[in-house]
């Protein structure tokens, strides 16, 4: 299936792209998502530990289930306000 | 503007200080205080100098954390009328970045739903700011690991709101 | 109008909050934080239909008390630019009877002495409130019996400034 | 000696005036102030615990000494804000 990712800020900026089509197989979570999208952009990988995630702009977990079609964002550390 | 809002226009704390007052004015006792917050852009930060910045957002993610807030403020403030907007894009210095109003019938409340909002929107707002400094070069602000389920990290800011008397 | 006023004219919170954030921000660190609190006057009190209020003040000496408070407020948070205003004369419901906003480079520093000085204002200015009551009636409230000079009473206003985290 | 007294708020109303002259010893205190306000308007005596005092628009104690032509203010207990 394929998932939409959204990608902000640094990791925006590292990857050189917001928005990243993921093929992946069905019942995939939120980390295999993440998993596959540092195979293709091994730079986005230190931000491992610190990063949060949404699926379809709800704040999720990395092992959330995701669905053909979802937007998976990806979310370096905020710095609102 | 809604109560809740992020925004490219500039940011008026008065407007949103009277929009919470008139509806915290036809509840149960009335409003008899309004407090406000706003969050100006500096010219400087850690030693740099900083010519402008700008502010992004993942607009649908940042409006329900404001939402969630404000359930939260509700949760322990009960009356109490919150506004709060975001402004993205590029910003000049001595410009707001962030204006919070709120509006109770006693003073203590509005004061402490202040103070929480701005804490909980550092904490889980999904919203990043980019400096650019003088003679050149830019750098993200990183923040805090956001988790809206974080409960350390709500007593965190629910402690900094709440007087010690 | 200066930073320290009582007078008979309408309050501006947007007003003073700009002259306290430009002096802040031409000094040291810049202006990163503005707090404002507005008290406002409500159609009830303590059960009772109020229809509008009178405030008195002895003047020079409310000038002098607003002063020390911000003495008071430079020694515990230097660099905090602090207004304040207190109107006198006849209110309405839902007119503003006193003004403060806070002007400092962070934000902690704005929230807690917007608080102190509305704490310290209701201990010891020579201000005076007198309630006019629907169906006829009034009353002069009774406030603190003000002592400038009170350490227990300027703890307390520290108290319920400072956060307990 | 003659000072000037200022009544605020219930004090005023109840002496029926703001501003009273007082003819007093040289050297009194402001409590000898009060206590010669009070000898003229006993209903004001109630106060006496809860009052508050300032000489020439400075908070004083009742213990300062007055000098001639001295505003002696008395002040009930305050409710700004």
């Amino acid at each position: 299936m394929r998932v939409g990712v959204k990608l902000f800020a640094q990791l925006r900026d590292k990857a050189g792209a917001g928005d990243v089509a993921i093929e992946i197989g069905a019942g995939a979570t939120v980390r295999q998502v993440w998993q596959a999208l540092v195979a293709a952009h091994p730079e986005l990988a230190p931000f491992e530990t610190s990063v949060s995630c949404a699926v379809n702009a709800t704040y999720a977990r990395m092992h959330t289930h995701v669905n053909a079609g979802d937007e998976v964002a990806f979310l370096p550390p905020v710095s609102g306000g | 503007m809604p109560l809740l809002a992020v925004t490219r226009e500039p940011l008026s704390v008065e407007k949103l200080s009277a929009d919470v007052a008139a509806l915290s004015g036809a509840e149960g006792e009335g409003c008899g205080a309004v407090t406000s917050f706003a969050g100006l852009v500096r010219a400087h930060h850690q030693g740099r100098a900083v010519t402008h910045l700008e502010y992004e957002a993942y607009e649908p993610l940042a409006l329900k954390s404001f939402e969630q807030i404000r359930r939260e403020a509700k949760d322990q403030w009960p009356g109490v009328v919150l506004g709060l907007h975001h402004r993205i894009g590029r910003l000049e210095i001595g410009e707001a970045s962030i204006v919070i109003a709120a509006a109770a019938a006693h003073r203590a409340a509005a004061f402490e739903v202040c103070r929480y909002v701005i804490e909980r929107v550092k904490q889980i707002a999904p919203i990043w700011k980019h400096e650019y400094f003088s003679g050149g070069g830019d750098a993200w602000v990183e923040g805090a690991v956001a988790d809206p389920n974080d409960a350390a990290a709500r007593e965190l800011a629910r402690a900094r709101a709440c007087a010690s008397a």
